[in-house]
C-alpha cells in the first residue's frame, strides 16, 4: 500500500509538472499584454517596456518557464501577482477555503442525498418514487447551474427574503450556493447509484443472501450497497472537477470570493502567475481527490487493496 | 490411414509477461497431425490449449519453436505466404456468441475469408453461390443468408462459424472448444456435422476441448495437457483403455459416466491446478500426484515415446507399456 | 453581511457601522500603484491629498492649508499642522516630498499619467510645514492634485517595508485600515486622532459584491447601507422604496465611439460626421442607460470647467448622414467592424448602434473581445470602430478629458483614436501654460468647437453617478467619478 | 471454465435488425421517447427558425422594450424591444450547432487518438493516455476558458474550446471499447481468415465502437451546449446580438428583479435541450447495453 | 398427502413478463421429494430448472416473474401462503440453496468468515465469537483450512469458492438443499472433488437434496431419483436405476443418445432434431411434439397426463397411456 501511495504521489507530481507546462505554454501564446493591463491604457510605452522587463516577460518562453519552476522548487513560491503585487500563494490561500467549503459541503449533500435516493429508486425499481427520482435527477443534470442559481436567488432572496444573495461568511449565506452546487452532483450520484445497484441486485450473491433468510433491508445495505459503491466512488471522484466548475458559476452569481472567480479575473487580466498558481492548485485538488477516491476504492474493494 | 504429416509442431513455447512474472502458457510442446486425422487436445481450464491453437496459426506469435505446415515453417512465413496459409488453415472458436461480429450479416460473415482471394472478391455471383453451398453443407437454411447473428441460436451460430472456416477450402481446421457452449442435444448435432464434414472434405482437425467424452468421440489421437506441458499423447483407444500418466488417470476417473451400476475406482485429485506463473522445476503435476517422488519435484520429465506410438512425460512410467 | 438588517429607524441611532458595497475588488492599497476605481474607493478613507474637490466640485484645502503659484512651474504649499499618520507620526513636508518622489519614480508607474508632470527633483522642502512643488512644463497642477496618486503617505512606513505598507495602508485619513479579505471586504475603524471632523460612525466596511442584483437586494434588505454603481433599471424601485433612496450626481466620465482617425475611411471628416448624424444619441441613452445618463457634445462634460455651452444638442439626421456617406464614397451595405470589450453597457450600446447604422445603409459587425485582448488591439490601431470610456479620475479640470485621449503626443498610449490635429495640439499646449482665467477659458472652448467640427470621436454618453443608500443615511453625496467620500455620511 | 454457457439464454430468433431492437426498447422507455420528441421539435425549430420566429432575432423596437409575455410577444421583449421568443427560436440554431460541431471536433480527434491507443497499445497507448490523464487533471471548464482566452471569444472559437476540452472523454471511451473489441473472438476470427489491419479497424472495430460512442455523444452534446452557455454566461461566448441562450441568460440576469421572465425562457431552452439529449442518451444506453436490460 | 414427503410441488406455474412476451417458464409442474433423498433435476437450458428452485425459495424476482398458481408443500405447509417472516425462518435454516456460479455467489467485498457467520447468526441464537468458531469448523469440514477464514473470495479458486458456498448452505443443517448446477462452472477434476464432498456431507447429515444439472453423468453419480424437465414441466420421473435402464419418454431417450459414450465407439451420435421451443411460444399439445420422432396426431392437440409405468416411475406421454 505505501509503495502504491509513493508511486501515486510521484505520478501526481509528474502530472502537475506537465499541466503547469501546458498552461504556461497556453498563456504564453495568449494575446494580451500584461504590462498594458497593469499600467492601464494611459501609460507610456517606456513605462510598459520597463514593466515587461521587470516581470521578465521579454525572456524566451523556456527561460520564463524555467524561472517559474525554479522559484517553485527552490522557494516554494508561486510568484507574485502582476496586478496586485502580492504573493500568488497568499492570493490563492485567501480564497481557496471558500471554494473548498463550498465544494465540500456540496459534495456531502450530494453524496448523502444522492446515494439515499439512488438506493431507494433502485430498490423500488419502476415504482412511482423511482420515476420521481429519475425525473428529478434528469432535471438536476440538465438544468444549467447558473440558471437555477439565479432562480434560487430570485425565489429565496428576492421573493421570500429567507437567505442573503451574496457573501459567504454565515451559514445562511452558505446555504443557497452549497445547495445549488450539491443538487447537480446529487443527481449524478443518484443515477449512478441506481444503475450500479440494479446491476449488483441481479447477482447471485444477492440471491444467496436472500436465500439465507436475510431481511431485505440488510441484503440491500450489507451486500448490494457496498458493492455498488465502487462505481459510485469513481463518479464522486470525477464529480469533483465538475464541482469546481459549478462552484465557479456560483461564485460569480453569489459574489463569493473563491478560486474560480479569481481564476476568471486573472485570465481576463492576463495575470499569468495567478492563473498558473490557480491551475496548479486546481489540478492539485483534482489529482488529490482522485488519489483519495483510489484509496477509498481500495478500502471498499479488497481486490484492489491487495495489489 | 494416410500418414503424411500435415502439421508438425516442434518445441513450441509461449510465455506471457504478467504482473508478477512469466506465465508459462505453452511450454515446449511437440506433436504432429496427419492428413485427414483429428488430434484431440484436452486439459483443464487455463492449461494452454487455446494458446497452442492460436500460436499455430499465428494469432499469437510464439516465442520459440517451429510449426511446420507441409514441412514449411509457418512462424517464418512472410506476408504473402501468410495470406496463402490463412486460406489453408482455419479456426472455429469456442464461443459462438462472441466469435461472430454482430454487425455483419451471415452472408458477410461466411464470405469474409473469401474476400482475400481475387477470384471471389471480383465475382459476386461466384461468392454468392459459394456461400449458399456452404450454408447447405453445414445445414443452415438459405433464408438466413441476410440475418444477423443475434437472430440465431447457439447451434446455428456455431454452424455459421464452421461454414466460415470452411469457406476458403482449408486443409486444416483448429476447433477450439466448438461445442462446450452448447446444450447436449445441439452438441450432438454439431459433433455429427463435424465428423461428416471431415469425411467428405478430407480435413485435418485439431480438436480442443476439456470434455473427454467428446474428444474421445471425435479424435483419432489424443494429447493431454497440464499447465502448458504435454503429459500424454497416444491413440484414443489406448488412452482410455490404459492411461499412463497419473494425471490422465485422474482426469479419466473424474468424468461422471451417465450409467448406473458401474463400479469405478476413482482417483480424486486433491488441491487445485497451480498457477502457471513461474512454475517451479520438476514435474508440474508433482504437487497433486499421489505417486510423486523426490525426483518428480526436481527434474522435469521429458515427453518420450514408450512404444506403440504412445508418448508420456512421467518419470514413473516404464519404457514399455505394461500390456 | 455581518450587520443585521436594520428594520426601522429606532435602531439606527445606535448604528456605528457603515457598510458600503462596491462592484469590484480593490487591486492594491498602495496609492501610488492604484489606477482603478475599486482601489481608489478603498484608499480614500485612509489617504488624503494636499487639496481636494469639495462637495461642490471646488478646490478646497485638505492637508495643505494654503498655497500660491510662484511661477509657471513652481507652487508653494503651507501644510496643516498637527496632522498625524495612523502610526502616530506627525505629517511633515518631508513626507510630502517622499510621497511625490515615490509617485514619480518607477514605483508610481501606474500614476505616471498625472504625476509625471511633477518634477520631483526640483521640489524643495522649505521647512517642516512648507514645501515647493515644481513641474516639468507649465501645468494646471492644482486641478490634478486631488488625484489619488498625489496622496501623502508615511515616509517611515514606506521606506521601511513598501510591500507591507502597500497591504496595510498608513495614511492620515479619517479611517484606519483593519483588514482586507480578498474578493470579499475591507474593514476600517474610525481614526480617533483625526485632525478634522471625525466621522459619525465607528466602523466602515467596504464589501465587494460583483453582481449588481445582489448589491441591490442587499441594500433593500438592509445588510448594506450604501451601494455603488446601481444599474439604471433598479433606480425607480429604490426610489419608491421608503427604506432606500438614490443619490445621484453628474460626472466627468463619458463613453465614446472611437474611430481610428488615420485610417481610411475614418480619416475623412465627412464620414465621421455622417456617423454622428446617423446616431441618435438620445435614443442610445434612453435604451442603454434607461435615461440615466446625459449627452455630452465633446469630452468636456457639462460639469467640467469651461464647458462650451454654445452647441450642446446631439446631432441626428439620417438623411444628411446618407448624403455625407455618399459624398465620402461609402456605398450602401458596406460592412464595418465594431470592437468592444465585454461590458454590458458597451455591448448594449453596440447593439443599438448597429441597428441605427443599418438605417443609413452601414452594416456593423460587433466583435466582443476580452478586456486584455481589446487593449492590445487598441494600441496597434487595429480596429475600425470601437467603444471605450474615459475619465476615471473625475476632475472638473477640462485638461484631464482633452489632453490624454486626443492630444497628438499621446498617440498611441491614450489617444486611441489617433487624432493628430496640429491646431488642436497647439490649443491644448497653450492652455496648459495659461493660468485659469478668461484667456484659458477661450482656449479650452475653442478646442471643444474644433472637436465638434472634426468629430474624432463620438461621445455619446456622459455617465451619471448613481448610488443607492438606505433612507437613514444622510450627508452622503456622490463625487464626479466613482471615488465617493463616505466620511461625511451619518445615520439619522 | 465455460462461463459462456449462461449466455445461451439470450436467444433472439425473430427477424429484427439491431436498429429495430433499439427502437423497440426506446418505445418502451417513455422518458427517452419524450426526449426524442423534444429533440425532434428542437431540430425542426432550428431548421425552420425564419418561418417560426415572428420577428428577426436582432429586430429592435425601442418603443416596446421590457414587454411582459403576451399574445404579441409570446416570451415578451428585452431591453431593446427584441422579441425574446424569436431570439430563443433562432438561438436553437446556435446552441445545436455549437453542441454538434464541438462534439464532432472532440469525437474526431479524441476518437482517433483513442482508437490508435487502443489498437496499437504499448508505448503509443501509454503516451496518448497519459496525456489525456493530464488534460483531465485540469477541470474541463477551466480548460475551455483558457482556450477561449487564447483564441478569443466567438462562435467558432467557442466550438473549438468546448471541443478540445472534451477530447479526453472520447479518447478514453473509444480506447476502452477498442480494447474490449480487440479482445473479442470475432476479431481473432477475422485475423484468422486473413483480413488485414485496415479491414479489421474499419469493418470490425469501428462499427462496434459506435454503440457506446453514440451514447456518449448524445450525452456529450448536452454537456457541450451547457458548457458553451456557461462560457457565454461569464462573457466569453458568442458575440451579440447573436441570440445565444447563455448570453441571453447572462444579459437577462441584470433585469432579474423586474423582468425575471427574461431569464426564464433562455434558461428553459437550455434546460429542455440538454434534458432531451440526456434522456435520449440515457435511453440509448439502456437500449444498447444488454447489462442494464432485464 | 403422504407424510414422508418432505417437499411436494403441485401444479406450479411461473411466468415472466419480457419484451418479447409472456414466458411460461414453469408449466403445471408436479414434483415430490422424500426425506434423505436426492433428486436429480435434468433439462436443457431454459427448461425452467432454476425457476422452479427459485419458486421453492420464494425468490422469483417480481416483477418480471410471477407465480401464477400452484402449491409448494414443505413439511405440510404451503410455502406460497406463509408470511414473509416465517419464510425467512425457513430460508437458510430448513431449505438452503447453492447457486450455479461460484464466481458470483460470494459477495466479493465480504470476508469468507463473515458470509458464513451471517447465515449462522441469522438462525442460531449464539454470539459472534461462537459463530466464528462454527464458521471455521464448517470450512474445515469442506476441506478449507481455517486460517483462510478471513480471506476474501477473490483469493480463492473456483473449486474452493464452491466449497465455501456448500459450507454456507450446510451451516444450519437444513432439511433440504437445492443445488443449482453446482459444478457446471468447474473443471472435471475439481467437479469430482466437489461432487464427492457433497455426497459425503449429504450422507453424513442426512439431508435431502435437489440437484439441478444438465449432465446425466453427475446425476448417475449421486442421485436417488431423477426428474427430466422439458419446456417448463416434468416429462419423466423415476428412481435413478429405472430411468437409466429404461428411459421411456422420447425426450429422455434422445437425451441419452445424444451423449458421446466413453465405453463404446459409435460413428455418429443420435441427435434430437430441431431446437428447444422459444420461451414465449405456446405449443399446443405436448411441448415436445415438434421434435418427437413418435409424434402422433393426438400429441399435437392434447397435453399428455401422467402415466405411471411403475410405482416410482411416471412419464407424460401418450405412448404409454394404454399399457
Ligand atoms: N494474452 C494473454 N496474456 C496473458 N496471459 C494469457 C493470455 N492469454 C492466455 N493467457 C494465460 O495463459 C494460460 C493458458 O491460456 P489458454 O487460454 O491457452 O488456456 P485454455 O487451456 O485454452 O483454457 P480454457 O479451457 O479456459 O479455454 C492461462 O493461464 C491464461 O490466463
Ligand atoms: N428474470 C427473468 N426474466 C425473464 N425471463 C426469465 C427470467 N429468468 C428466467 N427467465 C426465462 O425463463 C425460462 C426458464 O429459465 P430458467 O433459468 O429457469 O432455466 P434453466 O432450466 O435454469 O436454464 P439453465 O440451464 O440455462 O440454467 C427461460 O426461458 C428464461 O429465459
Ligand atoms: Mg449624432
Ligand atoms: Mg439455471
Amino acid at each position: 500500500m505505501s509503495k502504491y501511495l509513493v508511486k501515486r504521489i510521484g505520478y501526481l507530481f509528474v502530472t502537475i509538472a506537465i499541466v503547469s507546462f501546458i498552461v504556461f505554454m497556453m498563456l504564453f501564446f495568449t494575446p494580451g499584454d500584461p504590462a498594458t493591463l497593469i499600467l492601464g491604457n494611459m501609460s507610456t510605452e517606456e513605462a510598459r517596456e520597463a514593466m515587461r522587463e521587470q516581470l521578465g516577460l521579454n525572456s524566451p518562453f523556456l527561460v520564463q518557464y524555467f524561472n517559474f519552476v525554479k522559484d517553485l522548487v527552490l522557494h516554494q513560491d508561486l510568484g507574485t501577482s502582476y496586478i496586485t503585487q502580492r504573493p500568488v500563494l497568499q492570493e490563492i490561500l485567501e480564497v481557496v477555503p471558500n471554494t473548498l467549503i463550498l465544494s465540500f459541503v456540496a459534495i456531502v449533500i450530494a453524496v448523502v442525498f444522492g446515494v439515499a435516493l439512488g438506493i431507494i429508486s433502485a430498490v423500488r425499481q419502476y415504482s412511482l418514487i423511482d420515476a420521481i427520482v429519475t425525473v428529478f435527477a434528469m432535471i438536476g443534470i440538465s438544468a444549467p447551474i447558473f440558471w437555477y442559481g439565479l432562480l434560487m436567488i430570485l425565489l429565496f432572496s428576492v421573493q421570500l427574503g429567507w437567505f442573503p444573495p451574496s457573501g459567504f461568511d454565515t451559514p445562511s449565506q452558505m446555504f443557497l450556493p452549497c445547495l445549488a452546487l450539491g443538487i447537480q452532483s446529487m443527481s449524478m450520484i443518484a443515477r449512478m447509484t441506481r444503475s450500479s445497484m440494479l446491476e449488483i441486485i441481479r447477482m447471485d450473491f444477492v440471491k444467496m443472501a436472500r436465500a439465507k433468510g436475510q431481511k431485505e433491508v440488510w441484503v440491500i445495505l450489507s451486500h448490494v450497497f457496498r458493492n455498488a459503491l465502487i462505481p459510485v466512488i469513481t463518479v464522486i471522484g470525477l464529480q469533483f472537477g465538475m464541482l469546481l466548475c459549478g462552484a465557479l458559476f456560483l461564485e460569480v452569481i453569489f459574489s463569493i470570493p473563491g478560486l474560480g472567480r479569481l481564476m476568471i479575473e486573472s485570465i481576463k487580466m492576463r495575470d499569468y502567475p495567478v492563473v498558473m498558481g490557480g491551475v496548479f492548485f486546481m489540478s492539485l485538488c483534482v489529482t488529490i481527490v482522485n488519489l483519495i477516491t483510489d484509496i477509498c476504492y481500495a478500502l471498499v474493494d479488497p481486490k484492489i487493496a491487495k495489489s | 490411414m494416410n500418414t503424411e504429416k500435415i502439421l508438425e509442431v516442434k518445441n513450441l513455447k509461449k510465455y506471457f509477461k504478467v504482473k508478477n512474472g512469466m506465465l508459462h502458457a505453452v511450454d515446449d510442446l511437440s506433436f504432429y497431425i496427419n492428413k485427414g486425422e483429428t488430434l484431440g487436445l484436452v486439459g483443464e481450464s487455463g492449461c494452454g490449449k487455446s494458446t497452442t491453437g492460436r500460436t499455430l496459426i499465428r494469432l499469437i506469435e510464439a516465442d520459440e519453436g517451429e510449426v511446420l505446415f507441409h514441412n514449411k515453417d509457418v512462424l517464418k512465413f512472410n506476408k504473402p505466404e501468410m495470406k496463402e496459409f490463412r486460406q489453408q488453415a482455419q479456426m472455429v472458436f469456442q464461443d459462438p456468441y462472441s466469435s461472430l461480429n454482430p454487425r455483419l450479416s451471415i452472408f458477410e460473415l461466411i464470405s469474409e475469408p473469401l474476400m482475400n482471394s481475387n477470384q471471389y472478391r471480383k465475382d459476386k455471383v461466384k461468392t454468392n453461390a459459394r456461400v449458399k453451398k456452404l450454408m447447405e453443407v453445414v445445414g443452415l437454411s438459405e433464408r438466413l443468408i441476410n440475418s444477423y447473428p443475434h437472430e440465431l441460436d447457439g447451434g446455428r451460430r456455431q454452424r455459421v462459424g464452421i461454414a466460415r472456416a470452411l469457406s476458403p477450402n482449408p486443409e486444416f481446421v483448429i476447433l477450439d472448444e466448438p461445442v462446450s457452449a452448447l446444450d447436449v442435444c445441439i452438441q450432438a448435432q454439431i459433433i455429427n456435422l463435424l465428423k461428416r464434414l471431415q469425411k467428405e472434405l478430407e480435413l485435418s482437425f485439431l480438436f480442443i476441448s476439456h470434455d473427454l467424452s467428446v474428444v474421445k468421440h471425435i479424435s483419432d489421437r489424443i494429447a493431454v495437457m497440464y499447465l502448458g506441458k504435454m503429459v500424454e499423447l497416444s491413440d484414443y483407444n489406448a488412452i482410455f483403455a490404459d492411461p499412463l500418466h497419473p494425471y490422465t488417470q485422474a482426469l479419466l476417473s473424474a468424468i461422471p459416466i451417465p450409467k448406473v451400476n458401474v463400479e469405478r475406482n476413482r482417483t480424486i485429485l486433491v488441491g487445485d491446478v497451480p498457477s502457471p506463473v513461474n512454475p517451479p522445476e520438476g514435474c508440474r503435476f508433482a504437487g497433486r500426484c499421489i505417486h510423486a517422488q523426490e525426483k518428480c519435484h526436481q527434474e522435469t520429465p521429458e515427453l518420450r515415446e514408450v512404444g506403440g506410438n504412445r508418448f508420456v512425460a512421467c518419470h514413473l512410467v516404464n519404457n514399455e507399456p505394461s500390456e | 453581511g455581518k450587520s443585521e438588517p436594520a428594520n426601522s429607524g429606532d435602531q439606527s441611532s445606535k448604528k456605528d457601522t457603515l457598510t458600503v458595497a462596491i462592484p469590484f475588488d480593490p487591486i492594491t492599497m498602495d496609492p501610488h500603484a492604484a489606477g482603478d476605481t475599486p482601489s481608489v474607493n478603498n484608499q480614500t478613507p485612509v489617504y488624503e491629498t494636499l487639496v481636494v474637490y469639495d462637495q461642490d466640485s471646488k478646490i478646497a484645502p485638505m492637508l495643505a492649508e494654503s498655497w500660491e503659484q510662484i511661477d509657471a512651474k513652481n507652487w508653494k504649499f503651507n501644510l496643516r499642522k498637527g496632522v498625524k499618520f495612523h502610526n502616530g507620526e506627525e505629517m511633515k513636508a518631508s513626507d510630502v516630498l517622499f510621497s511625490f518622489k515615490r509617485a514619480t519614480s518607477p514605483d508610481g508607474v501606474k500614476v505616471q499619467y498625472v504625476m509625471g508632470a511633477i518634477d520631483a527633483a526640483n521640489c524643495k522642502v522649505v521647512d517642516d510645514y512648507t514645501i515647493i512643488i515644481a513641474t516639468h512644463e507649465p501645468f494646471p497642477l492644482l486641478g490634478y492634485l486631488p488625484y489619488i496618486g498625489a496622496s501623502i503617505v508615511s515616509e517611515k512606513e514606506f521606506a521601511a517595508d513598501p510591500e507591507k505598507a502597500a497591504r496595510n495602508p498608513v495614511g492620515t485619513g479619517p479611517f484606519k485600515f483593519v483588514e482586507w479579505k480578498k474578493n470579499d471586504r475591507c474593514v476600517y475603524v474610525r481614526n480617533e486622532d483625526y485632525w478634522g471632523e471625525k466621522p459619525a460612525y465607528e466602523n466602515l466596511v467596504i464589501r465587494t459584491i460583483v453582481e449588481s442584483n445582489s448589491r441591490v437586494i442587499e441594500l433593500e434588505s438592509g445588510s448594506i447601507d450604501i451601494a455603488y454603481a446601481i444599474p439604471a433599471n433598479d433606480v425607480a424601485r429604490l426610489e419608491q422604496n421608503p427604506d432606500t433612496k438614490i443619490e445621484r450626481n453628474t460626472s466627468t466620465l463619458f463613453n465614446y465611439i472611437g474611430m481610428v482617425n488615420d485610417k481610411a475611411p475614418f480619416n475623412n471628416p465627412d464620414f465621421r460626421m455622417a456617423i454622428d448624424l446617423a446616431l441618435d444619441e438620445e435614443a442610445i441613452i434612453k435604451t442603454v442607460f434607461r435615461g440615466i445618463a446625459d449627452y455630452t457634445p465633446t469630452p468636456v462634460t457639462p460639469i467640467c470647467m469651461y464647458f462650451d455651452d454654445s452647441d450642446t444638442k446631439p446631432r441626428y439626421n439620417p438623411e444628411e448622414a446618407k448624403n455625407l456617406l455618399k459624398k465620402a464614397g461609402i456605398s450602401e451595405g458596406t460592412t464595418f467592424t465594431m470592437t468592444i470589450y465585454e461590458d454590458q453597457t458597451m455591448m448594449d450600446a453596440a447593439t443599438v448602434i448597429q441597428s441605427m447604422l443599418k438605417e443609413v445603409g452601414i452594416n456593423l459587425e460587433i466583435k466582443v473581445l476580452e478586456f486584455g485582448t481589446f487593449f492590445l488591439g487598441l494600441e496597434s490601431g487595429d480596429y475600425e470602430f470601437f467603444i471605450s470610456a474615459w475619465g476615471a479620475v473625475g476632475f472638473t479640470e477640462p485638461d484631464n478629458n482633452l489632453f490624454g485621449p486626443l492630444h497628438g503626443s499621446m498617440i498611441p498610449a491614450s489617444n486611441s483614436v489617433h487624432y493628430n490635429s496640429s491646431e488642436y495640439n497647439g490649443l491644448l499646449t497653450k492652455s496648459r501654460a495659461t493660468p485659469n482665467g478668461p484667456e484659458r477659458e477661450k482656449l479650452i472652448k475653442d478646442a471643444q468647437k474644433l472637436l465638434r467640427k472634426d468629430v474624432p470621436m463620438i461621445t455619446y454618453a456622459n455617465l451619471n453617478q448613481i448610488v443607492g443608500t438606505r433612507a437613514n443615511v444622510k450627508g452622503f453625496k456622490p463625487s464626479l467619478a466613482e471615488s465617493h467620500f463616505v466620511r461625511y455620511a451619518y445615520f439619522e | 471454465m465455460n462461463k459462456n454457457k449462461k449466455d445461451t439464454k439470450t436467444k433472439v430468433t425473430k427477424s429484427r435488425g439491431q436498429f429495430a431492437i433499439v427502437l423497440l426498447s426506446f418505445k418502451r422507455n417513455k422518458l427517452a421517447m419524450a426526449g426524442l420528441i423534444i429533440l425532434f421539435i428542437l431540430f425542426l425549430t432550428a431548421i425552420f427558425a425564419p418561418f417560426i420566429a415572428p420577428y428577426g432575432f436582432d429586430t429592435t423596437d425601442y418603443d416596446n422594450t421590457f414587454q411582459q409575455p403576451s399574445a404579441e410577444h409570446l416570451f415578451g421583449t428585452d431591453e431593446f424591444g427584441r422579441d425574446i421568443f424569436s431570439r430563443v427560436v433562432y438561438g436553437s440554431r446556435l446552441s445545436l450547432s455549437v453542441g454538434f460541431i464541438a462534439v464532432a471536433i472532440s469525437v474526431v480527434i479524441g476518437g482517433t487518438l483513442g482508437a490508435i491507443a487502443g489498437f496499437y497499445q504499448k508505448q503509443i497507448d501509454n503516451l496518448i493516455m497519459r496525456f489525456m490523464d493530464i488534460l483531465l487533471a485540469i477541470p474541463q471548464f477551466l480548460l475551455a476558458i483558457s482556450i477561449v482566452a487564447v483564441l478569443g471569444p466567438g462562435l467558432f472559437n467557442l466550438m473549438i474550446a468546448v471541443g478540445i476540452s472534451s477530447i479526453p472523454r472520447y479518447a478514453r471511451i473509444v480506447r476502452a471499447t477498442t480494447m474490449t473489441i480487440k479482445g473479442e473472438e470475432y476479431i481473432e476470427a477475422a485475423v484468422a481468415s486473413g483480413t488485414n489491419d485496415t479491414g479489421i479497424i474499419f469493418k470490425h472495430i469501428l462499427p462496434n465502437c459506435m454503440a457506446p460512442l453514440i451514447v456518449q455523444i448524445s450525452l456529450g452534446i448536452a454537456d457541450a451546449i451547457l458548457m458553451a452557455a456557461g462560457l457565454s454566461f461569464i462573457g466569453l461566448g458568442i458575440q451579440p446580438p447573436a441570440p445565444e441562450w447563455g448570453a441571453m441568460l447572462s444579459g437577462g440576469r441584470n433585469y432579474i428583479r423586474g423582468w425575471a421572465y427574461m431569464t426564464y425562457f433562455p434558461g428553459l431552452a437550455i434546460f429542455f435541450t440538454t434534458l432531451s439529449l440526456n434522456l435520449v442518451g440515457d435511453g440509448l444506453r439502456d437500449a444498447l447495453d444488454p447489462k442494464l436490460k432485464n | 398427502m403422504e407424510n414422508n414427503k418432505l417437499l411436494q410441488i403441485m401444479d406450479l406455474c411461473v411466468t415472466y413478463k419480457t419484451q418479447e412476451g409472456l414466458v411460461h417458464a414453469v408449466n403445471n409442474l408436479n414434483l415430490e421429494i422424500s426425506d434423505k433423498e436426492t433428486l436429480g433435476f435434468v433439462g436443457e437450458t431454459g427448461a425452467g430448472k432454476t425457476t422452479t428452485a427459485m419458486a421453492i425459495m420464494r425468490l422469483i424476482p417480481c416483477p418480471p416473474g410471477k407465480i401464477e398458481k400452484g402449491k409448494i408443500f414443505f413439511e405440510g405447509e404451503d410455502l406460497l401462503k406463509i408470511s414473509d417472516r416465517k419464510m425467512r425462518k425457513i430460508q437458510g435454516k430448513d431449505i438452503s440453496m447453492i447457486f450455479q456460479d461460484p464466481m458470483t455467489s460470494l459477495n466479493p467485498v465480504m470476508r469468507i468468515s463473515e458470509q458464513i457467520m451471517e447465515m449462522i447468526l441469522l438462525h442460531k441464537k449464539i454470539n459472534k465469537k461462537e459463530a466464528y468458531a462454527e464458521a471455521c469448523k464448517l470450512l474445515e469440514l469442506v476441506g478449507i483450512k481455517k486460517e483462510r477464514a478471513d480471506d476474501y473470495p477473490h483469493q480463492f479458486s473456483g473449486g474452493m469458492k464452491q466449497r465455501v458456498v456448500i459450507a454456507i448452505s450446510l451451516a444450519c443443517s437444513p432439511k433440504l438443499i437445492i443445488a443449482d448446477e453446482p459444478t457446471t462452472a468447474l473443471d472435471v477434476t475439481i467437479q469430482a472433488q466437489v461432487l464427492s464432498l457433497m455426497k459425503d456431507l449429504k450422507d453424513e447429515f442426512g439431508t435431502s437434496m435437489i440437484l439441478i444439472t444438465h449432465d446425466l453423468g453427475v446425476v448417475a453419480e449421486i442421485c436417488d431419483k431423477v426428474a427430466i424437465m422439458y419446456a417448463g414441466s416434468v416429462v419423466e420421473y423415476a428412481s435413478k436405476e429405472k430411468l437409466y435402464l429404461n428411459p421411456s419418454h422420447p425426450y429422455t431417450k434422445g437425451l441419452f443418445n445424444s451423449i458421446p459414450k466413453l465405453d463404446t465407439d459409435e460413428e455418429f451420435l443420435e441427435e434430437i432434431d430441431g431446437l428447444p421451443p422459444e420461451p414465449t411460444d405456446v405449443i399446443s399439445g405436448c411441448a415436445f411434439n415438434p421434435r418427437c420422432p413418435y409424434c402422433m396426431e393426438r400429441c399435437e392437440k392434447e397435453k399428455p397426463g401422467i402415466t405411471y409405468l411403475d410405482k416410482e416411475h411416471y412419464v407424460c406421454c401418450f405412448l404409454y397411456e394404454n399399457k
